[in-house]
């Protein structure tokens, strides 16, 4: 009866059309895997969970302080909950931060599916070939980089205009053998900086193999990295902490020096880079966004070799096959198949589990965000007392360390759980640099002879012991 | 098919001469109830004491209604049988008679992949989509790393 | 060889001698219990690891910022790091701590089989009924209690005559049974506070059934608790922060508001109560000591059912029998029986995840006793500048938090791995605790009109920005 079950094995795909690297309609795949496609589309549910969940409510009204953390930037009007990849298109045409500020094309590299449409601006910018060749090839890979530098440089409302499907199935499969790939440029450039700095990354062996190689040839993940770290890197195309580079606004992930929160830093500081200035302290400023596949990096689920799709696409039980559920979304709305195949312990308590670890963390990024208000004040303070930039320097330094770690456990969408004692580490930090800040900004203050700090200051400050 | 029945023997040979020129290996193979080997039933396995925690495990797990050692752990054409079957009698013989063997004890990459194929066999229609839809390097996804418990429930 | 192996997988225990509750010396019990014996008798090895192992090096050598942090008190000039239970007794007996300072009783119920001894005080004191009642009669608890009552009030020069051998057979087993049972009045007392409280213990599942009954008998840990509990409890008997309570010195387990850091710290401030006083800041300060069982009560491994035993004393395989190996020690120094029952990575995996988890913790330790220094200056200066007692109120209550908490994980001997984001939370309030103190203290300086915070001091702070 093997024979039999090997028969059916064969025939379980019906290729009912032909699928190539022109191919961006889901619905189009959906006709040769309508098992996958049906889940995929349920990706437009929204359903909130503790403190994540699909329901795209707005951060900084729900908590205000984020407005002042923010003042100055974009995100201080208009920054919601994430939700499903249905709505990753619509959701960056209608946000406020693209129509209150000029955004460049390169905000699309992971809100659609646009790969043919880089290829094709790469050919009509001088890139070799045909749009038809194989991805893997030279001329396509040319295309693609041609035609992600020209469209990074564009505006956003010209660059938009060249896709119409958020994240589809050609953006992580392989038409002709639907393996997974990865196809962004930005995640590409980023994970060959990464395999040639000398960053450990133990939750990623193919780097550490071709490390070890003549190193001929750059890093390639869709040859050379394991079907298991691919099912994550398919994710670490986008969920990744990244900025726009010169004024060809090049969109680049920050790995230069490694995966860690100091190492981006490191990074941003050599490039001179900031993203705003504070609009009341006047700090150099840099933006976190969603540092996923970093934060996970650091935890013990990558260090044991756990994907990010084994828990965010559990396989799941559809008749007499199982498929990889294409509903992304939080694995505690499904914890039943995304954690209890390698936890059996009843669901009840592997949510608790979750949420002991997040609540921690929101408790100690409480902290961070009252300090760092706290060393905002001082520093207005300090410059109504008349205090110089030069002499402001140290405290606006402090200013942009601190809510720069502050930001990226905010930023990072699962409260901590991705690298829970990692989260909590950078939080201390943050809080550290904040007092450190505000001590050197009263210290300035009584320097230049007042003004005294106001009472209600004090008051806040004792306040916030508790 | 007399071919197999001679591949068959000549793997059993093998693994008592081995065995003889190891010292007090064929001695073992004999005294351990080698035979275990041979049959499917898991109290043989099981009577080699250090196999005790398995056989427990194995009667908590999902699978024990459903699957003997052998099963899981033998390759299910005869040739690979009857050869695995010799070389763990021979392996576990030697190393329980030596006493050298890493505690508690682990599975070996030949024997991880035996299984694999085993899970695969009895779930191929389960599995054929995300089998089939493997990766550049033809990997099979690893049934072990989210089903760990399938063989073996708790110990304790 | 196999004909042996089938010979011992027959064998019993041969009972070769009783043993009663007076049977103290473990060779007594060694003669019934061979196997366990010998592993018992291995504590007195002495190997180290990256943070801990059973070389006893001095602490406040090792790091001299605690001869600062614990200025006035015992701890400044005598603070060794643990090894085996061996040593116990001949280590309180040697330190400097019970010489140079004056030493009660109560030191004693941690340090020594003393069971016996306390019932006989307790008997010569007026308690009811015989040496000879078995261990659970209403008459051998009166005995223990009052007897513990009347050794912690003893010095402890006359205490320790009492006693001759460190933690033994009887302290964790029932001479009839064996079976594991808790000995230690202190921790009898403490852990029947905690039941009574309302602090969750999904970890102690027996506690949570208690309370869902009657409670008309008190929580009875020999009775109530599981086997696996027990595991635990033998441990939790002495491996926890403890206080000295009134003149009677009687030894007190803060669990009246439950197992969490802050939880002991509200407890000890309901009681108005103070370990010692800072010699140079003047603040009432906190002392903390090995809180094992309360972070292990904060991790997951407790929440997942795991037991201290598992890991310090797992079983071990001699001939056919598995035994619990009694060479109590750090589970690095054992990692395939310790771990790898439950984690099936190599060991040198094993270790790197502890010391990354360790490595993080030690980290944020180090910066929170920076901040606490610099604290600590800063009150000196505000002292020197003349502020009152009543002005420093404010900052040497942020000082005994900081430091508090601080002390807390340092205490703690797994480096924050027996609960790791819990130990870097509570690392992460004592910077903020530190440096709001030291924000006020600045502004408190400046009030006073000077001095100006000294130039040194300046560069120290900003020293330890980066
Ligand atoms: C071991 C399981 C696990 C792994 C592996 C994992 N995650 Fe998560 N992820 C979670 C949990 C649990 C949450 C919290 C969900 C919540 O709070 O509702 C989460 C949250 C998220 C969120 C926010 C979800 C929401 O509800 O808004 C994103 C986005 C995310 N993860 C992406 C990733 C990426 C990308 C990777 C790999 C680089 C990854 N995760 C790896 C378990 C996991
Ligand atoms: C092409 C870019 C891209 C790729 C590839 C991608 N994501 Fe996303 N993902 C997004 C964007 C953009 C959003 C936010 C959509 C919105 O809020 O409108 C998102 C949202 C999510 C969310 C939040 C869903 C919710 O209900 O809140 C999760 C979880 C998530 N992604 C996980 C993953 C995982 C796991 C993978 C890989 C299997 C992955 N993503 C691959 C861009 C991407
Ligand atoms: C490197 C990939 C990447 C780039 C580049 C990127 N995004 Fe996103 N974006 C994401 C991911 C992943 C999410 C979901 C996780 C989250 O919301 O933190 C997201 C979420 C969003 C959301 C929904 C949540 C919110 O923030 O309100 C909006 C709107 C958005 N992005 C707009 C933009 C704009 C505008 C730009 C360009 C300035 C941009 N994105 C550039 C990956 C990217
Ligand atoms: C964000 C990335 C992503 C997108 C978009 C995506 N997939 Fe997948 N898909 C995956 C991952 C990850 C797997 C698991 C692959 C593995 O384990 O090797 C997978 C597996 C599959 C498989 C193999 C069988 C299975 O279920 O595991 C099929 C078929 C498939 N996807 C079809 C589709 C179709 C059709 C679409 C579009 C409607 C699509 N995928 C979109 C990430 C994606
Ligand atoms: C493919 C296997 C796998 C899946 C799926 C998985 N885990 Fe894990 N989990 C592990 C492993 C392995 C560890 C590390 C400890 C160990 O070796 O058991 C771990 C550790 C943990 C820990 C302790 C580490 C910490 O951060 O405190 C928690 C909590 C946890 N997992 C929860 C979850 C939850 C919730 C999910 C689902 C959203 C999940 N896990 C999904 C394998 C998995
Ligand atoms: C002679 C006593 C004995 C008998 C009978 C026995 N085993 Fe073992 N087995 C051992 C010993 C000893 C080891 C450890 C060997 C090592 O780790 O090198 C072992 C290891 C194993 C392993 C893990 C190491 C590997 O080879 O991958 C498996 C799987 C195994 N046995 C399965 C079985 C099965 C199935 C049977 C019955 C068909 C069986 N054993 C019968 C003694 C025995
Ligand atoms: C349903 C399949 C199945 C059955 C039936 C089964 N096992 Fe296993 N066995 C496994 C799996 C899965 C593992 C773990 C392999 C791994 O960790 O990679 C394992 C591991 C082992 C190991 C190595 C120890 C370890 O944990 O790595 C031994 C020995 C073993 N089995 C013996 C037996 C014996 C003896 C029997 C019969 C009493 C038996 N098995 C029945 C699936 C099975
Ligand atoms: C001898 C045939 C056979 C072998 C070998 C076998 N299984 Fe099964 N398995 C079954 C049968 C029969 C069932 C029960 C009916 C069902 O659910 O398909 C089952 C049930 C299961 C289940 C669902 C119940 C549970 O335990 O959660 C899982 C998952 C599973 N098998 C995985 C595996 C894995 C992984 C392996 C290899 C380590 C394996 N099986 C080896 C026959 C087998
Ligand atoms: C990434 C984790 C993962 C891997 C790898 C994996 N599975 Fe599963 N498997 C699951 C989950 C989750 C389910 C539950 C699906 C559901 O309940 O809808 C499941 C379900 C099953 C079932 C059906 C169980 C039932 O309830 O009847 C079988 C059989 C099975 N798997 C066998 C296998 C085999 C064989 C392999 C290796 C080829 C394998 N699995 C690999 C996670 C995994
Ligand atoms: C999951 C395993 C595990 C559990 C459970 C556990 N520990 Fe530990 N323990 C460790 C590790 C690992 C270390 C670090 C050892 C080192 O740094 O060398 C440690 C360190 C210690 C140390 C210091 C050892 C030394 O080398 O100085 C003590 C004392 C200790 N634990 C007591 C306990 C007590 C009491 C409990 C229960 C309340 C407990 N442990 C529970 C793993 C565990
Ligand atoms: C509640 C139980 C308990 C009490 C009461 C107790 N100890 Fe300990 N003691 C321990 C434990 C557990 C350790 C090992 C862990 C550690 O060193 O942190 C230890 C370690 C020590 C050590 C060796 C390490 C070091 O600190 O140098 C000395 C010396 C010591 N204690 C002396 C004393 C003295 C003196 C007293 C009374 C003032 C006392 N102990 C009271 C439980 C206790
Ligand atoms: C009667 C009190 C007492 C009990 C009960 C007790 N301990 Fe200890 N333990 C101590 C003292 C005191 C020390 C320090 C000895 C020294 O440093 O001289 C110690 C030291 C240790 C150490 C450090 C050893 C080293 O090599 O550094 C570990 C680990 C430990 N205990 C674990 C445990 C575990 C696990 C249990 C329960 C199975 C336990 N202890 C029960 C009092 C106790
Ligand atoms: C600090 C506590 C402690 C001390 C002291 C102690 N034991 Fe144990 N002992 C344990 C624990 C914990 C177990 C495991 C019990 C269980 O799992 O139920 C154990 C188990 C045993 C067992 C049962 C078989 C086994 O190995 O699991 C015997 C016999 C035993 N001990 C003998 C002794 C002897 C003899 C001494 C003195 C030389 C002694 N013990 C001292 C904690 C202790
Ligand atoms: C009796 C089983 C058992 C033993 C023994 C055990 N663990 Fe665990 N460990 C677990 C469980 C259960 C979890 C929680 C995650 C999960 O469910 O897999 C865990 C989680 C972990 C984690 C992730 C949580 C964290 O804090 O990051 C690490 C690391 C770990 N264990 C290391 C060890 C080490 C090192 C040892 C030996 C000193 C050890 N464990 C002993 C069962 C065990
Ligand atoms: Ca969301
Ligand atoms: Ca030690």
């Amino acid at each position: 009866n093997i024979a039999k079950h090997k028969a059916e094995a064969e025939q379980v795909v019906f290729k009912l059309v032909d699928l190539d690297e022109q191919t961006v309609d889901p619905e189009e795949w959906g006709k040769n895997f309508p098992k996958q496609y049906d889940t995929y589309k349920r990706t437009v549910d929204t359903q909130r969970t503790r403190y994540g969940g699909s329901e795209a409510f707005q951060h900084v009204e729900e908590d205000p302080d984020w407005q002042t953390l923010f003042a100055g930037y974009a995100f201080s009007f208009d920054y919601r909950e994430d939700r499903g990849h249905a709505y990753m298109l619509t959701d960056q045409r209608n946000t406020e931060r693209v129509h209150k500020v000029k955004q460049p094309g390169a905000c699309l590299h992971c809100h659609a599916s646009d790969i043919p449409a880089y290829r094709k601006a790469g050919i009509e910018n001088g890139a070799p070939g045909e749009i038809t060749d194989p991805f893997n090839s030279d001329d396509a890979r040319a295309q693609l980089q041609k035609g992600f530098e020209v469209v990074c440089a564009m505006t956003y409302e010209d660059a938009t205009k060249l896709v119409e499907h958020p994240v589809s199935c050609i953006d992580c499969h392989d038409p002709e053998t639907m393996h997974l790939r990865v196809t962004r440029p930005g995640f590409l450039n980023g994970i060959r900086a990464l395999a040639e700095s000398d960053y450990p990354t133990p939750h990623l062996p193919s780097i550490e193999r071709w490390r070890a190689g003549d190193r001929k040839q750059p890093y390639e993940p869709n040859t050379m990295a394991s079907r298991q770290e691919m099912r994550s890197m398919a994710c670490g195309q986008c969920h990744v902490e990244y900025y726009f580079k010169g004024d060809g606004k090049l969109l680049t992930y920050p790995w230069h020096n490694g995966l860690k929160m100091e190492q981006a830093e490191k990074y941003y500081d050599e490039q001179g880079f900031k993203d705003w200035t504070h609009k009341t302290a006047g700090s150099p400023m840099l933006k976190a966004q969603h540092p996923e596949f970093e934060m996970w990096s650091q935890g013990i689920h990558a260090r044991a070799g756990v994907a990010c799709a084994d828990c965010h696409m559990p396989y799941k039980r559809e008749g007499a096959i199982k498929i990889s559920d294409h509903h992304v979304r939080s694995p505690l709305l499904n914890t039943a198949r995304a954690c209890q195949t390698c936890h059996n312990v009843d669901e009840a308590e592997l949510v608790a589990r979750v949420e002991t670890i997040q609540d921690r963390t929101r408790a100690l990024m409480l902290r961070g965000q009252t300090a760092t208000l706290d060393l905002i004040d001082s520093i207005v303070t300090a410059k109504e007392a008349g205090a110089t930039d030069e002499q402001l320097a140290p405290l606006r330094d402090d200013h942009r360390k601190a809510e720069w770690r502050l930001d990226y456990i905010s930023a990072e969408n699962s409260m901590g759980f991705h690298a829970d004692q990692e989260a909590a580490r950078i939080l201390g930090e943050a809080i550290d640099f904040a007092r450190q800040g505000q001590v050197k900004a009263v210290r300035l203050i009584a320097e230049l002879g007042g003004p005294k700090p106001k009472p209600d200051a004090v008051a806040q400050t004792a306040a916030t012991g508790g | 098919m007399p071919r197999l029945r001679t591949v068959s023997a000549w793997g059993l040979a093998a693994s008592i001469m081995l065995g003889v020129m190891f010292g007090a290996g064929g001695y073992t193979f004999y005294y351990a109830d080698g035979a275990a080997y041979l049959s499917n039933n898991p109290a043989n396995c099981a009577n080699c004491h250090i196999m005790n925690d398995q056989y427990d495990s194995w009667q908590k797990a999902a699978h024990h209604t459903v699957a003997t050692c052998n099963d899981c752990h033998v390759p299910h054409d005869l040739v690979g049988k009857y050869l695995t079957k010799a070389e763990n009698g021979y392996l576990h013989s030697k190393a329980f008679t030596l006493e050298n063997f890493h505690e508690p004890i682990q599975i070996r990459q030949r024997s991880k992949d035996v299984l694999q194929m085993n899970c695969v066999n009895c779930h191929s229609e389960m599995v054929s989509q995300i089998k089939t839809f493997s990766s550049a390097h033809g990997e099979e996804a690893d049934c072990v790393r989210c089903h760990r418990s399938v063989g073996h429930g708790p110990t304790k």
